[in-house]
């Protein structure tokens, strides 16, 4: 195409396209990362994070806790709401008790909210929050990143069901205001003229939902559309050709093989050697990821560590590559099916998840080097519902793992695959005790580097088992027209306020 | 045309009745069917409610328990039909939207783009399967039948890609995706793209069973004597057409049935939210409340297109018309006309 | 003019085409006679496919008047009116020269120069009545549909009239063609024929289907419009007293080819060919048959009521009759009084409202119907044999579904009962001459051998010749089989002179009956007495006359 | 009522010689010209050139098409060849050293894999639009000749069919039966059929009070000989129009099913398979999806000049 992606002409209204379509405004029903991205503009919890993911003030200017377990924030005062109403204390209470109640917030309440004991209101412009059990990292779990969406008590009461719907649309603090919302289309927001912080943002904002990657792009390349969220990384060098100026980030997600240790062949460890040494792990990253991706060599991303390393990333980055994940060594790979009960290869099936091309090419990639061992991996493409339902069940003997985190938790991802031993529990089915009672105790230790020591052990524990075989962490692309800059771009960019570090020239 | 006779209110309301009966007892089975079949995919809505994510068998079994997943069968149908029946169907195992809601925000979009594609298709299909069964055996008629047949073996959504491509893109004609600013007015341009790559699936459909039934009246006796009394071409035409209406009018119903489950691609494409998507979501989400609506609705927009059509039939023709009479034989029992 | 342009150009274009010396001498003749006829043909030739079908026809019809195209059954007489009128199928090949009050036509002209000259200056009227009418539209509006001029409501008006004109009732206008009998439909399209108000008519046996009373008012109708509209009719029948007592001139076809022209008189009287002789004599009548015994009851039909849905009086209204074996029992009356109707309750193909139709064995005992004791042979045969299948699996299909074997040989026996050559065994219906047709469906009735034929207009589409061979055939098939026919004619002159016994129906109800003497010579009802009236008469008068004179 | 003399009067009638009034001549003249081909001069040279074009001309082409592709499907070795990657080398564009038509995302040569891709294209859509219009026979005459309940009941089930959401069906399918090709077939068979019965249904009714069925009626043939040897054939050009046309549909919809993630492995060679992952090549070789779209286009094109030939050619003579 000759013509070149410029940005639509009115400097003060920004329009975004995104893939994915959201049928609800409320993350507390519908709690998808695109979810989490438009709420970012306009609801916010008691406390918010930066684009590196450090936790910053929000609706809390400060918060404080003596055993892990009581928590007080302090309320910013004079917060208005989009309603016009000004924010009380009850109305935060209020926010907490939904989120924690499974049957208004069934996105949300198995996160956080599953260990809060109570919330009250302990004050004027103070609020106390009781834990279960202790937890040292909760305030960042009270951002809109985890999962708080405030608004009004009144308003809540009032749409009912309706509530975050195109009818009533929301209410919240956010420095946008949804003025507009067509779940098969897109969401406006104009600025909210009483939003207690600074927003140097457009004016409006305007989210189209365009699910179809070629479509995305020739909306882009019309000029309909200032910038575009996940640009898919086979295309990106087709993109810049178009115009596009582009701007990836490493967005926490994880890509691996799973092995379930109690499916034959898989319980023999030197199976699962033999597959773990056959893939070509930095084949795939350049090859089919062009690039964007980082060979994965251990379960939890740098990024999302970072939380327990000053939010510095290349620290946790420094730490991650000393994990022993193994690396492509076809040598290898032969030696240890000679040895396992297998030698002369077997019949495997790795079924992907609808939507993940990347996966469904790296499954063929991984395909292909198996057939060097004398293994034959039929690859089934299923529907994600239906993949995710399939985790774990007990039948797989080696499966994918694709895991995008939404919380800042820094072990998201190991809290789950590493869980408490028995089937279900995590998606191995991986019985180890020892494993499971370390990471039932990251959330008591107070010191970051403990936890993080702990976190790197276990895991060190399940890669020597080849339980989980890592492959790669994933990146995210923005596009963004001529005339269009971005300001700064970061792992948790997307749950600040996004929308205002994007600037146009008229 | 004598459409209206004595008592001929009273056939219609026969005819009505005795619909609106069928269409009761379709819906009452096609939901027992969607929902056993739903029962028998492996999904498992809480599993993917929760995402990939860590959450506990307990947390598994409160979602199960608040959506009655964790009862037998037959008493989450019987759930369901109790409220179904009092106009309740529920709320979105996905979205916790009701889903009277939902379907109602992207129903309009899916039954006017069917219906769009359908009337382009019939617009432009119609002539062209006159011309050649008119031209029948001339290069005219070789060139129009192997169009027609390309179109439908193009892949629709290479089809939409190309037409953004070119229509939307290069010539600015038409907006590249979505549903503008939500008014209906706006709507339209933006479903013109999509509606004629739907059509160009339509058209070999239309054009070969117009052609084929148009053949059979080309030589026909009326058709000469008309033509020998200097009867115009234009009335020949239309004797002809409504000759072969029945396989026309059939196909084209069967198409508006196709059209409506079959808008996926094109909705996803041109980033339309239709009920195509909907209700795909649904499935592979096993979204039962919504998938039960969604179906219950699609069936009865079939359900009526299709006793509108058995109803043009008899309009069309005499002869199948209760009142006319007919050379009944003793294996055609005159009553088994009205309803087709 | 453009259609003269037309063709020279066609000529030009037929250059390359080897032609026999007879085309380029009709031009000529053509321009002489330009006042005089309104049509000259020259070497029309006809192929399809494979086959020439016509072999050079030359005819000049004079303008103003009328003339007869008699021939036998397929020699050609539907496909050169059809060429006429430019209705020949797209894939035949047509050659000849053609003039049409005046002007040069191209016979293998396209659509638009046909177009310009349908309606008002010729108009073609199809053999078959049953389906040349549209199914789907009321008489009214076909006939409107047709007319030149006027506003929608004159137009209506002017359909009406027509209609009576043809002797129905105004009130059909508003009906649809399957709720008429044959007859009705031949004199709706004989109306629709005459909307145009053409200058030229041909008429394809414009008046098989009806009744003698009926035919002589639709003949005289045609008759006063020729003479006061100028206009020219062609006729085309096989039934030469007819064309005898209408005719100006005649036009004598044989195997595609004409083989006499002239004024009436002049062939009638002096006839030149042998086949012309032939034909006249065969006019004459049938040898007579010893008659058999009549035998018991094979079908009792019983107080028969027959009412359809919306019409105004049953079409079947109390009728009884019993026909017996070795017996014909001929069923004449007025077009649209019902005999078809009774024919199909007969064989269980209508049931009928109330009443009851009883078969019985030799014995007296009583057996139902079944293709072995009764099979009808429809009124229209075009429709009535599957337009996918060949002759010969059309017979070989009835034979073996009555059990008997389907070789060749009793294929061929079986068409030669009804007269028709070995070479239509692979044909469709489509490629058949009316009178084929009729035949097909005659042989495939009798294949099953049944005890009763219901013979529903059986041979009125069969020239003279053929006429008579099938109906001897009948006669003898009763007289070695017993067989029982139910005749229903409207020819009361056929009927005559095979039937035993003869009722009369009008509307709907048996007015006479008893044996053919009784009724034909002492006629009880009025409306017998005027059927019998109204027989054409003319041929077996001249006939005779010049027998005598000779 | 005179007896007279001609040759044939005293002839008994039912003998089978000739026919009563067949002078010699006349069943010489009609005969002779039957068989002999038609003289190719006699007609004007653009309605030869026409009709060369429209039948021989593209049947030959179009089977020759359709043969290439049973042949080149049935050949193992082209497939274990095309699937060979290179993941590092990627898609690139046509011409790129060996590749004539470039590769897709993973390195895999378009050539190759469109060749090889014939394996699926034509068994399928034609066991589809075979099965599905047999299913559509069968019930669709039934349902139109008995009337009454019967019809009733396959309307009803009918609409039915077609009110379930395809993807339910396969979802269950493959959930039970395992997947695959095959099940895909079956899929689209039992999906496709509820309309063929409904075709058929209204294209018999049309016909339901044709003389020449009462005729067939009269010689008492049993339902099914009257269905199967007096409706069936004229309803033959709609069936076949309708047949032809699923197998293109078929063709189209088998591929479909990849963007539901339930169509064929994703590590056969396949044409649908192959239009669904070019989508994000689009830009980097267009020939990863114009080599499979004109694929399918052509064979099915193929499929429909051959279905409309056999058509044209049961139907020979028929006006
Ligand atoms: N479409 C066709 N294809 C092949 N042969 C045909 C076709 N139409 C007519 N014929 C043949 O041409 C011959 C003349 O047919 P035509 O219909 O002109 O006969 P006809 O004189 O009108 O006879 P009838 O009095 O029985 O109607 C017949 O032998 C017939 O079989
Ligand atoms: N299907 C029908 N619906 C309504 N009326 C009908 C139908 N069939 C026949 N009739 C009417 O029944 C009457 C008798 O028709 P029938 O065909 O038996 O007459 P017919 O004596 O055979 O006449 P013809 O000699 O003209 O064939 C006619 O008035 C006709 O209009
Ligand atoms: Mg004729
Ligand atoms: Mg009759």
């Amino acid at each position: 195409g000759s013509s070149t992606a410029k940005s639509s002409g009115d400097a003060n209204k920004l329009t975004v396209a995104i893939a994915s379509a959201v049928s609800t405004l409320s993350v507390n029903q519908e709690a998808g990362s695109a979810n989490y991205q438009l709420a970012a503009l306009y609801q916010e919890g008691l406390t918010g994070v930066d684009g590196t993911g450090k936790v910053i003030p929000a609706l809390a200017t400060s918060w404080k806790s003596s055993d892990n377990k009581s928590w007080v924030f302090t309320l910013r005062k004079n917060v208005k709401l989009h309603d016009g109403s000004t924010l009380t204390a009850d109305d935060i209470v209020y926010a907490i008790n939904v989120a924690r109640d499974s049957k208004k917030s069934p996105g949300l309440s198995v996160y956080w909210p599953n260990y809060v004991q109570s919330a009250e209101k302990t004050g004027d412009d103070q609020i106390t929050i009781t834990l279960s059990s202790p937890h040292s990292d909760f305030p960042i779990q009270v951002s809109n990143v985890a999962g708080l969406f405030v608004t009004s008590k009144k308003f809540f009461d009032e749409a009912g069901s309706n509530y975050g719907s195109s009818k009533k649309l929301i209410v919240g603090t956010g420095p946008y205001k949804v003025t507009e919302f067509d779940p098969s289309s897109h969401v406006t927001l104009t600025k909210f003229k009483d939003y207690w912080g600074k927003n140097n943002g457009p004016q409006t904002v305007r989210v189209d939902f365009v699910a179809e990657d070629s479509t995305r792009q020739l909306a882009f390349t019309s000029g309909k559309v200032d910038v575009s969220f996940n640009v898919p990384v086979t295309s990106v060098a087709q993109w810049q050709k178009n115009g596009a100026s582009t701007t990836a980030y490493a967005d926490r997600s994880y890509y691996g093989l799973t092995f379930d240790p109690n499916v034959a062949p898989f319980n023999d460890i030197h199976v699962r050697r033999a597959v773990s040494y056959a893939v070509d792990k930095k084949a795939i990253v350049s090859g089919i990821l062009k690039g964007y991706g980082e060979v994965a060599t251990g379960i939890d991303s740098p990024e999302q560590l970072a939380g327990w390393t000053d939010n510095d990333a290349s620290k946790a980055a420094k730490q991650t590559a000393k994990l022993p994940a193994i690396s492509y060594d076809m040598k290898k790979a032969k030696a240890e099916l000679k040895q396992s009960s297998k030698p002369d290869g077997f019949t495997a099936t790795l079924t992907y998840p609808t939507g993940y091309a990347q996966a469904g090419k790296a499954s063929l990639a991984i395909a292909q080097n198996l057939k060097e061992l004398g293994i034959t991996l039929n690859v089934k493409e299923v529907p994600l519902e239906q993949w995710l339902s399939d985790i774990g069940n007990g039948k797989q003997g080696i499966g994918w793992m694709i895991y995008n985190p939404t919380t800042p938790q820094p072990n998201e991802v190991t809290s789950w695959l590493l869980a408490a031993g028995g089937s279900g529990t995590n998606p191995a089915n991986w019985n180890n005790a020892e494993v499971a009672a370390e990471t039932d105790k990251v959330g008591t230790l107070d010191k970051e580097s403990d936890k993080l020591a702990l976190v790197l052990k276990s895991t060190t524990t399940a890669l020597d088992e080849d339980i989980y075989s890592p492959i790669y962490w994933g990146k995210s692309v923005v596009a963004t027209a001529k005339g269009v800059k971005l300001a700064k771009i970061g792992t948790f960019w997307l749950g600040t306020n996004w929308a205002a570090d994007f600037s146009k020239n008229a | 045309m004598r459409i209206v006779t004595k008592g001929g209110f009273v056939k219609v309301a026969k005819f009505i009745g005795r619909r609106l009966l069928n269409l009761v007892i379709l819906l009452f089975v096609l939901s027992l069917v969607t929902f056993g079949l739903l029962y028998l995919t492996n999904s498992d809505p809480a599993r993917t409610l929760a995402g990939a994510k860590k959450v506990s068998a307990a947390q598994l079994a409160e979602i199960r328990h608040q959506y009655h997943l964790d009862e037998p069968l037959w008493k989450q149908y019987a759930i369901w039909l109790g409220n179904a029946i009092h106009g309740d169907f529920g709320t979105s195992i996905r979205t916790q939207l009701p889903v009277a809601q939902m379907i109602g925000q992207r129903a309009w979009v899916t039954l006017t783009l069917a219906l769009m594609a359908i009337a382009i298709a019939l617009l432009i299909g119609l002539p062209l399967g006159v011309v050649a069964a008119k031209r029948h055996g001339t290069w005219r008629d070789g060139l129009i039948t192997a169009l027609a047949v390309v179109g439908v073996s193009a892949p629709s959504f290479s089809v939409g890609l190309l037409l953004l491509y070119v229509f939307a893109v290069k010539l600015g004609w038409f907006p590249v995706y979505g549903l503008g600013d939500g008014s209906f007015a706006d709507a339209v341009p933006h479903l013109l793209l999509p509606a004629i790559t739907l059509a160009v699936g339509l058209f070999a459909a239309v054009i070969k069973v117009s052609r084929a039934s148009l053949l059979e009246q080309v030589e026909s006796d009326y058709t000469l004597f008309a033509q020998s009394r200097g009867v115009s071409r234009g009335t020949i035409t239309r004797w002809q057409l409504r000759n072969a209406a029945l396989p026309i009018m059939t196909s084209s119903g069967l198409l508006i049935a196709s059209l409506i489950s079959g808008t996926v691609v094109v909705e996803t494409t041109f980033s339309l939210g239709g009920l195509g998507t909907l209700l795909q979501e649904s499935v592979t989400f096993k979204d039962i409340p919504v998938v039960q609506a969604v179906t219950l609705l699609l069936a009865t927009v079939i359900c009526v297109t299709t006793a509108i059509i058995d109803a043009l039939y008899t309009l069309v023709d005499p002869r199948l018309r209760p009142s006319g009479g007919h050379r009944g034989s003793a294996d055609a029992p005159a009553s088994k006309e009205g309803e087709a | 003019m453009s259609i003269m342009k037309d063709n020279r150009q066609s000529v030009a274009q037929q250059g390359e085409i080897p032609q026999d010396s007879n085309t380029t001498t009709t031009l000529g003749q053509g321009s002489e006679s330009l006042q005089a006829t309104a049509i000259t043909l020259r070497g029309l030739k006809v192929r399809i496919g494979d086959a020439e079908l016509l072999h050079g026809v030359d005819l000049d019809i004079v303008r103003g008047e009328t003339t007869a195209i008699v021939g036998e059954s397929g020699s050609g007489k539907s496909l050169t009116a059809k060429a006429l009128a430019g209705l020949l199928p797209r894939y035949a090949h047509v050659q000849g020269s053609y003039s049409l009050l005046g002007e040069m036509v191209n016979l293998a002209g396209d659509g638009r120069s046909w177009r310009a000259l349908r309606g008002g200056a010729i108009v073609w009227l199809p053999q078959d009545p049953f389906s040349s009418l549209d199914p789907l539209h009321t008489c009214g509006t076909q006939i409107a549909v047709g007319m030149r001029e006027g506003s929608r409501a004159e137009r209506r008006d002017r359909a009406r009239q027509l209609l009576t004109d043809v002797g129905l009732d105004a009130g059909v206008a508003d009906r649809y063609p399957h709720e008429l009998s044959g007859g009705m439909r031949q004199r709706v399209a004989i109306a629709a024929a005459l909307a145009p108000q053409p200058q030229v008519l041909i008429a394809d046996e414009p008046t098989t289907a009806l009744d003698a009373q009926m035919q002589s008012g639709v003949l005289d109708l045609l008759g006063r419009l020729r003479d006061e509209r100028q206009l020219t009719l062609v006729l085309i029948t096989h039934d030469l007293a007819l064309a005898a007592q209408r005719a100006d001139h005649l036009a004598v076809f044989r195997d595609g080819r004409v083989v006499e022209t002239g004024s009436r008189d002049d062939i009638i009287r002096h006839p030149r060919t042998a086949y012309t002789r032939e034909l006249l004599a065969a006019h004459a009548g049938i040898g007579e048959m010893e008659r058999p015994a009549i035998g018991s009851a094979v079908v009792r039909a019983e107080h028969l009521v027959k009412r359809f849905a919306g019409a105004p009086r049953p079409a079947v209204d109390d009728v009884s009759l019993t026909v017996h074996a070795g017996e014909i029992f001929g069923l004449v009356g007025a077009s649209g009084s019902g005999k078809s109707t009774v024919a199909r309750c007969l064989v269980n193909l209508e049931r009928p409202d109330s009443g009851d139709v009883r078969y019985t064995d030799g014995k007296g005992g009583m057996t139902g119907w079944s293709m072995h004791v009764a099979q009808l042979v429809f009124q229209n045969p075009y429709q009535s044999l599957n337009p996918t299948m060949t002759v010969r699996q059309t017979l070989a299909e009835a034979l073996r579904a009555s059990g008997s074997p389907a070789d060749d040989a009793h294929i061929r026996k079986l068409l030669d009962v009804v007269g028709l050559e070995a070479e239509y065994l692979d044909r469709k219906p489509g490629t058949l001459s009316g009178g084929q047709c009729q035949r097909v469906a005659i042989a495939r009735a009798l294949a099953p051998q049944p005890k009763l034929l219901v013979a529903d207009e059986a041979v009125t589409a069969l020239d003279a010749n053929v006429q008579r061979h099938v109906l001897e055939t009948l006669l003898s098939l009763r007289e070695r089989t017993d067989l029982a026919i139910l005749f229903i004619s409207h020819d009361l002159d056929t009927v005559r002179r095979i039937a035993d016994r003869i009722a009369v129906m009008v509307d709907g109800r048996i007015i006479e009956e008893g044996s053919t003497a009784e009724v034909m010579d002492h006629p009880k009802h009025e409306y017998t007495r005027k059927l019998i009236a109204s027989v054409p008469q003319a041929l077996s008068v001249n006939l005779a006359g010049e027998e005598r004179h000779q | 009522m005179m007896s007279d003399t001609t040759q044939t009067s005293t002839q008994a009638p039912l003998q089978p010689q000739h026919g009563p009034q067949e002078p010699a001549s006349r069943t010489a003249s009609r005969t002779t010209p039957q068989s002999s081909p038609q003289h190719p001069r006699l007609l004007p040279l653009p309605t030869r050139i026409r009709r060369a074009m429209s039948g021989s001309w593209a049947m030959l082409v179009a089977t020759l098409i359709l043969l290439a592709t049973v042949i080149i499907g049935l050949i193992p070795a082209f497939n274990s060849q095309a699937l060979k990657q290179d993941i590092v080398l990627g898609a690139v564009p046509a011409g790129t050293d060996g590749h004539v038509w470039g590769t897709d995302a993973l390195g895999r040569d378009v050539l190759m894999l469109t060749i090889a891709g014939a394996r699926t294209a034509i068994a399928g859509p034609v066991v589809i639009a075979v099965g599905a219009m047999a299913i559509g026979l069968v019930f669709g005459l039934l349902a139109a000749y008995t009337g009454g309940w019967v019809d009733w009941l396959i309307s009803r089930v009918v609409e039915l069919m077609l009110s379930l959401p395809t993807l339910l069906l396969a979802i269950v399918l493959a959930g039970l039966i395992g997947g695959g090709y095959w099940v895909n077939v079956l899929v689209f068979m039992l999906l496709y059929a509820p309309y063929e019965i409904r075709l058929v249904r209204s294209a018999a009714l049309s016909h339901l009070h044709d003389p020449f069925l009462d005729a067939a009626r009269l010689l008492e043939l049993s339902p099914v000989r009257i269905l199967a040897r007096h409706v069936f054939p004229v309803i033959r050009p709609v069936v076949g129009a309708a047949m032809f046309l699923d197998m293109s549909n078929a063709l189209v919809s088998l591929s479909s099913l990849s963007f539901l993630g339930l169509g064929i492995s994703p590590q056969a060679a396949d044409w649908g398979r192959q239009l669904s992952d070019a989508r994000d090549q689009l830009f980097n070789n267009p020939m990863t999806a114009i080599a499979p779209g004109i694929a399918i286009i052509v064979v099915s094109v193929a499929m429909n000049i051959v279905g409309d030939w056999i058509t044209a050619r049961a139907d020979r003579g028929e006006r």
